[in-house]
């Protein structure tokens, strides 16, 4: 999967270069309407990119997961990510946001498309170039990483967890060596997750409601603030369900791992949650970035429908792996 | 103009048509066709054309004269070499391709000479096949292709496809099609050349009930009766365009195919 | 919403009207996936067969070690295990490689010789009851007598009763028929020959040695510790080899099975070569015709992305279709016809027919992973010909 | 065609539903009947030990080949490429009791 997206990565920079220059160069409206369809085709590999992205994130721990028992003493991927840390993380982090930043171009030159004016600047096209190189080099970096796995070491045990689906539990011997040492800062981490999730949620849910326009300043400090608590709401609640939930959900008392609460089933609807929490984070980030595009006279009317279709999907989506995560620990304490 | 809230549907806020504006208007609209060994073809010449609304206007002129070419220009299907094309007051050069096939599928019906149909699909489907990508629902869009064979006089027709009809039931399927979502503007290339009379007569009556509502329609063709119903008469000759009334001898003329003179003028 | 919605109906209806392009890019689809559904079930299959294995097999297997390989064990140490009080019993076994050959009357024709994998027990621990019920006298295996595989049985047409024999090296031995093991037992029965330990130890020519002892433990925390210890004890400098149920066992098992090497690796270098470019020819079918009818779409009104929405719903609705049809063909294949010229890539040794029910489980996840692989190969086969269908010029496509 | 490909996902599902049930194919008692009579023999995906016994059972055999592969890393032997299960049997352990305790285990 990594070989075909990084095919079609360089199919996507190819065309969208191809794009920007039948724009600059376009004079009259033939030729107009000749680079109009030379980014229909670019559009056209970037929504194929963002699949191929999307059916290649599971996939990703798939993989992870099947390198297990070829790591002597990893019992988990907290094992495996422990071996080539730098390009592991590297590899990891590359999907969602390449994931994010080609959903946010996606958006907008769809918001372009529905404002009715020709393309006339490059720089839409120079950026899906720009992004097609990220795409090239994130999947270069897993093809990397996928074939230099095979000179391993040895790594030690990570955490007392189940070995792939037999939870067959040892008594605790090792706690994860990024384990936050007190108690203060895992209450800290529980007030910006309940806290922070549903009071992000409710934002979304009042700028769905917005009808009139406001200042230029005011919506761009509006992206930013929305941008900010998107992306720390989506890091405070990693590290939540790392450090705190974890173990709750999975009912392993020290057994802060995400990898074994996503896979090894003891929490089935642990997947759907932190789906719900990544749908919900980058909702948010994408209506943030239309605030710009709402006082835009041409593109006004299509960025108000897709913000406020955004804000929706992102609150229902962050209130619903709240309600998720509320119900596990009701009936855990019960 | 402030940026005013979502419109109801997806789309762009466009200026509805009013009395003063035109609603066609070319200037000095030029579109030549590249040739492999000799000059380029001048499809379409320095066309000067103004037609406000509730008008109905006829061009003539022999084969290959640029008729075709012209109604496509007018209507966005191609993109003139030089020169600008106005439609209800909104330029097209300014417009992308994705908001001239909006301003097409909301103000503009067309009508094709050899029909156009979609083989495979029946009757009301194609009629219906403006309508699929608004968002309206089957059902609406049933009733609605129903509504429009059935007052063009082909109800029966609605369930079979374009291949087990006449040339006339046909041509009425386009017309249904053309004039499915109300459109400001028709144009009609060649309607009545391969119908017979009395479906001529049915398409030139729906033309006239159109232009009584304040449509404007814009009609290519050969057939006498339809450029004798008409009080603006074009007559298209290499690319150029002329306004010209005409006398029945003039008529007859137009009909051969006369020697390329390479020059403009024609004297009839 | 209702917008998609319409397209979707389109894109359903379009696959009707262009049944050749739709039954082309299917086929291809199903040609490829077929045996990625196949492979994966029959691997789910034999890693169910090997789980029971690793359950029903011994807690500790004791091997010596010669030279960095296991080697065999002295059967004089098995009292001394039997001593320990942590185990519960403590079983000697023998398992070898011998060729396999019948004494052919003069006119009928002859089969050539098999390799069998041979299994030495104790004569009272094979009894035979659940394998020859015809068999009127006692469960337990005589002397001169071997319960053998279907599939050796069938190679040979063999019945319980006749002779079969067997070589190693050059030591030839008679044995006659007592019972066939089931076919769908597992497929390690299948081609397999069981005897008696001794008889097994003087084929092999190595009398009062097992291969490997199965220590099975007593229940409890710490046993397995204490059984460590008891074995360094009895066996002391001499180097030895011992392998846990939970431990080294559990682990081939995972990391036999995780598909990441052997026919997967090749299939999907197949499926993105060949695939890929096939469905870029296979989408191009019908495509002039078909361009043309976009023109007319595009004249009445439908936007560059309203066909591209549509030809992508076509896709992701020829990828259900194929990746249905691919489980639904594997099944049959597999199932119905056990796996016949397909089974043999998957499971080694087996032949283009398999003489005993090819182990198979066809669980959800092939089912999803062939959509999953088939959508990719679509959008990727397919996205040139999308483009040229939808980027094509209105007045172009009515000309 | 939209119910064409309906009716292929339900009857796939039905049919993948009802094999999960009904284990069609296969007789996990007689499996484990055998598996008990031989003490566990039998891993990987082959039918016999046509070159050495890795990929028939791990336990019965280590094979060097896995190891000390010809340079390049590729191993001639056919029982480590083609089927779908290739097992790597592990280096033999020679860990001692005492051994054991400093390790925790």
């Amino acid at each position: 999967m990594a070989s075909l997206g990084l095919a079609l990565a360089g199919v996507l920079a190819t065309t969208a270069s191809w794009a920007a220059w039948g724009i600059h160069r376009g004079r009259g409206e033939l030729d107009v309407s000749r680079a109009e369809r030379s980014i229909h085709l670019a559009t056209l590999v970037a929504v194929v990119c963002l699949a191929i992205l999307l059916i290649g994130w599971p996939l990703l721990y798939a993989m992870l997961d099947s390198f297990v028992p070829e790591i002597p003493g990893a019992m988990c991927i907290y094992g495996v990510t422990k071996v080539m840390p730098v390009m592991n993380a590297v590899v990891q982090a590359a999907k969602p946001a390449l994931i994010f930043v080609l959903g946010a171009w996606l958006l907008l030159e769809s918001l372009r498309r529905q404002s009715g004016l020709p393309a006339r600047r490059a720089r839409g096209m120079l950026a899906l170039a720009l992004v097609a190189g990220l795409l090239a080099l994130a999947h270069g970096a897993e093809l990397y990483y996928v074939f230099s796995m095979d000179s391993l070491q040895e790594v030690s045990c990570c955490c007392c967890c189940g070995a792939g689906g037999n939870a067959n539990v040892q008594p605790a011997a090792f706690y994860l060596p990024w384990v936050l040492p007190s108690s203060a800062c895992q209450a800290v981490l529980n007030t910006l997750f309940f806290g922070g999730v549903p009071l992000l949620a409710v934002w979304l849910l009042v700028r769905s409601r917005w009808r009139t326009p406001r200042s230029k300043g005011f919506a761009r400090a509006q992206c930013v603030l929305l941008l900010v608590a998107a992306a720390g709401v989506a890091t405070a609640a990693l590290l939540e369900f790392s450090q705190v939930l974890a173990p709750l959900l999975m009912r392993l008392p020290f057994h802060h791992c995400l990898y074994c609460l996503l896979l090894n089933g003891r929490a089935a609807d642990a997947a759907l949650i932190v789906g719900n929490l990544a749908v919900g984070s980058f909702a948010a980030g994408w209506a943030a970035l239309l605030c710009p595009a709402l006082q835009t006279t041409s593109s006004a009317p299509a960025a108000w429908h897709w913000h406020r279709r955004l804000c929706l999907l992102g609150a229902t989506t962050l209130l619903a792996s709240l309600l998720m995560v509320a119900i596990h620990l009701a009936v855990h304490r019960g | 103009m402030a940026a005013r809230g979502p419109t109801a549907g997806r789309g762009h806020p466009l200026r509805t048509p009013n009395d003063m504006t035109p609603a066609v208007r070319t200037h000095q609209v030029t579109r030549y066709y590249p040739a492999a060994r000799s000059d380029p073809v001048k499809a379409v010449d320095c066309v000067d054309l103004e037609l406000a609304l509730g008008e109905m206007a006829v061009v003539c002129g022999p084969s290959a004269s640029g008729k075709t070419t012209l109604l496509s220009l007018i209507a966005g299907l191609d993109r003139p070499g030089s020169g600008r094309v106005e439609l209800f007051g909104r330029p097209l050069a300014e417009m992308s391709d994705a908001a001239l096939t909006l301003l097409r599928r909301t103000h503009v019906g067309l009508l094709f000479r050899d029909f156009k149909l979609l083989p495979g699909l029946s009757a009301w489907e194609n009629v219906a096949l403006p309508l699929v990508p608004m968002g309206t629902p089957l059902r609406q869009r049933k009733r609605a292709a129903a509504g429009w064979l059935d007052r063009l006089g082909v109800a029966e027709v609605a369930d079979r496809p374009p291949e087990q009809l006449s040339g006339g039931q046909q041509q009425h399927v386009a017309l249904a099609r053309a004039l499915v979502n109300d459109p400001q503007l028709v144009l009609a290339d060649e309607p009545t050349s391969q119908v017979d009379a009395a479906s001529a007569e049915t398409i030139l009556a729906t033309f006239e009930a159109m232009v009584a509502h304040g449509k404007t329609v814009i009609i290519t063709t050969h057939d006498p009766t339809l450029v004798r119903s008409c009080p603006r008469r074009y007559h298209m000759i290499a690319g150029r365009l002329e306004h010209r009334p005409w006398s029945s001898t003039s008529i007859v003329f137009s009909r051969c195919s006369w020697p390329r003179w390479g020059s403009p003028w024609q004297v009839y | 919403m209702n917008v998609y919605l319409n397209l979707f109906f389109a894109a359903a209806a379009n696959l009707a009207r262009y049944r050749l392009r739709s039954i082309v890019v299917v086929v291809c689809l199903v040609a490829i996936c077929g045996p990625f559904v196949t492979g994966i079930a029959i691997s789910e299959g034999v890693r169910a067969d090997a789980a029971i294995s690793v359950q029903e097999g011994a807690d500790l297997y004791l091997t010596l070690d010669h030279f960095g390989r296991n080697g065999p064990v002295p059967l004089r140490y098995l009292r001394d295990f039997r001593s320990s009080p942590h185990i519960t019993a403590v079983v000697p076994r023998i398992v070898g490689r011998a060729i396999a050959s019948v004494v052919w009357p003069a006119n009928e024709q002859r089969m050539d010789p098999e390799l069998v994998v041979i299994l030495g027990l104790e004569s009272g621990r094979m009894d035979l009851a659940p394998w020859a019920p015809q068999r009127a006298s006692a469960g337990t295996l005589r002397s001169g007598e071997v319960v053998i595989g279907s599939a050796l049985a069938a190679h040979f047409g063999l019945q319980p009763g006749q002779e079969l024999r067997l070589r190693v090296a050059d030591v030839t031995m008679p044995f006659r028929v007592a019972a066939i093991f089931p076919g769908h037992a597992t497929i390690w029965s299948a081609q397999l020959v069981s005897m008696n330990l001794d008889e097994a130890g003087k084929l092999f020519e190595l009398p009062g040695y097992a291969s490997d002892f199965l220590i099975y433990c007593r229940l409890g925390p710490g046993n397995i510790q204490a059984v460590r210890k008891d074995t360094l004890s009895i066996l002391g400098d001499i180097p030895y080899r011992l392998q846990t149920k939970t431990g080294e066992v559990a682990s081939y098992v995972d990391k036999g099975f995780r598909d990441q090497q052997g026919v997967f690796t090749v299939f999907f270098l197949v499926a993105f070569a060949v695939g890929i470019p096939a469905l870029l020819i296979a989408s191009g079918l019908g495509l002039s015709e078909r361009r043309r009818e976009i023109g007319i779409c595009k004249a009445v009104g439908w936007q560059t992305t309203d066909v591209m929405v549509m030809v992508m719903f076509e896709q992701v609705l020829l990828s259900l279709i194929a990746a249905c049809l691919a489980t639904l063909a594997s099944y049959v294949w597999v199932r119905i016809f056990n796996g016949v010229l397909v089974a043999q890539f998957f499971i080694s040794e087996l032949g283009s027919i398999a003489a005993f029910p090819v182990p198979a489980r066809f669980g959800f996840a092939p089912l999803a992973l062939a959509g999953l692989l088939c959508l990719t190969i679509t959008l990727s086969g397919g996205l040139y010909t999308t483009w040229r269908l939808a980027a094509r010029p209105p007045a172009e496509g009515i000309r | 065609m939209l119910a064409l490909a309906l009716g292929l996902l339900l009857a796939t599902l039905t049919v993948l539903g009802l094999d999960c049930v009904c284990r069609f194919g296969s007789d996990p008692e007689a499996a484990r009947q055998f598996q008990r009579v031989a003490g566990g023999l039998g891993l990987g995906a082959t039918v016999r030990p046509r070159w050495c016994f890795v990929n028939f059972d791990p336990r019965i055999e280590y094979c060097t080949c896995a190891e000390q592969p010809v340079p390049g890393g590729y191993c001639y032997c056919p029982e480590h490429t083609g089927t779908v299960s290739y097992f790597v049997a592990p280096p033999p352990d020679m860990a001692r009791p005492n051994e054991l305790e400093s390790s925790g285990q």
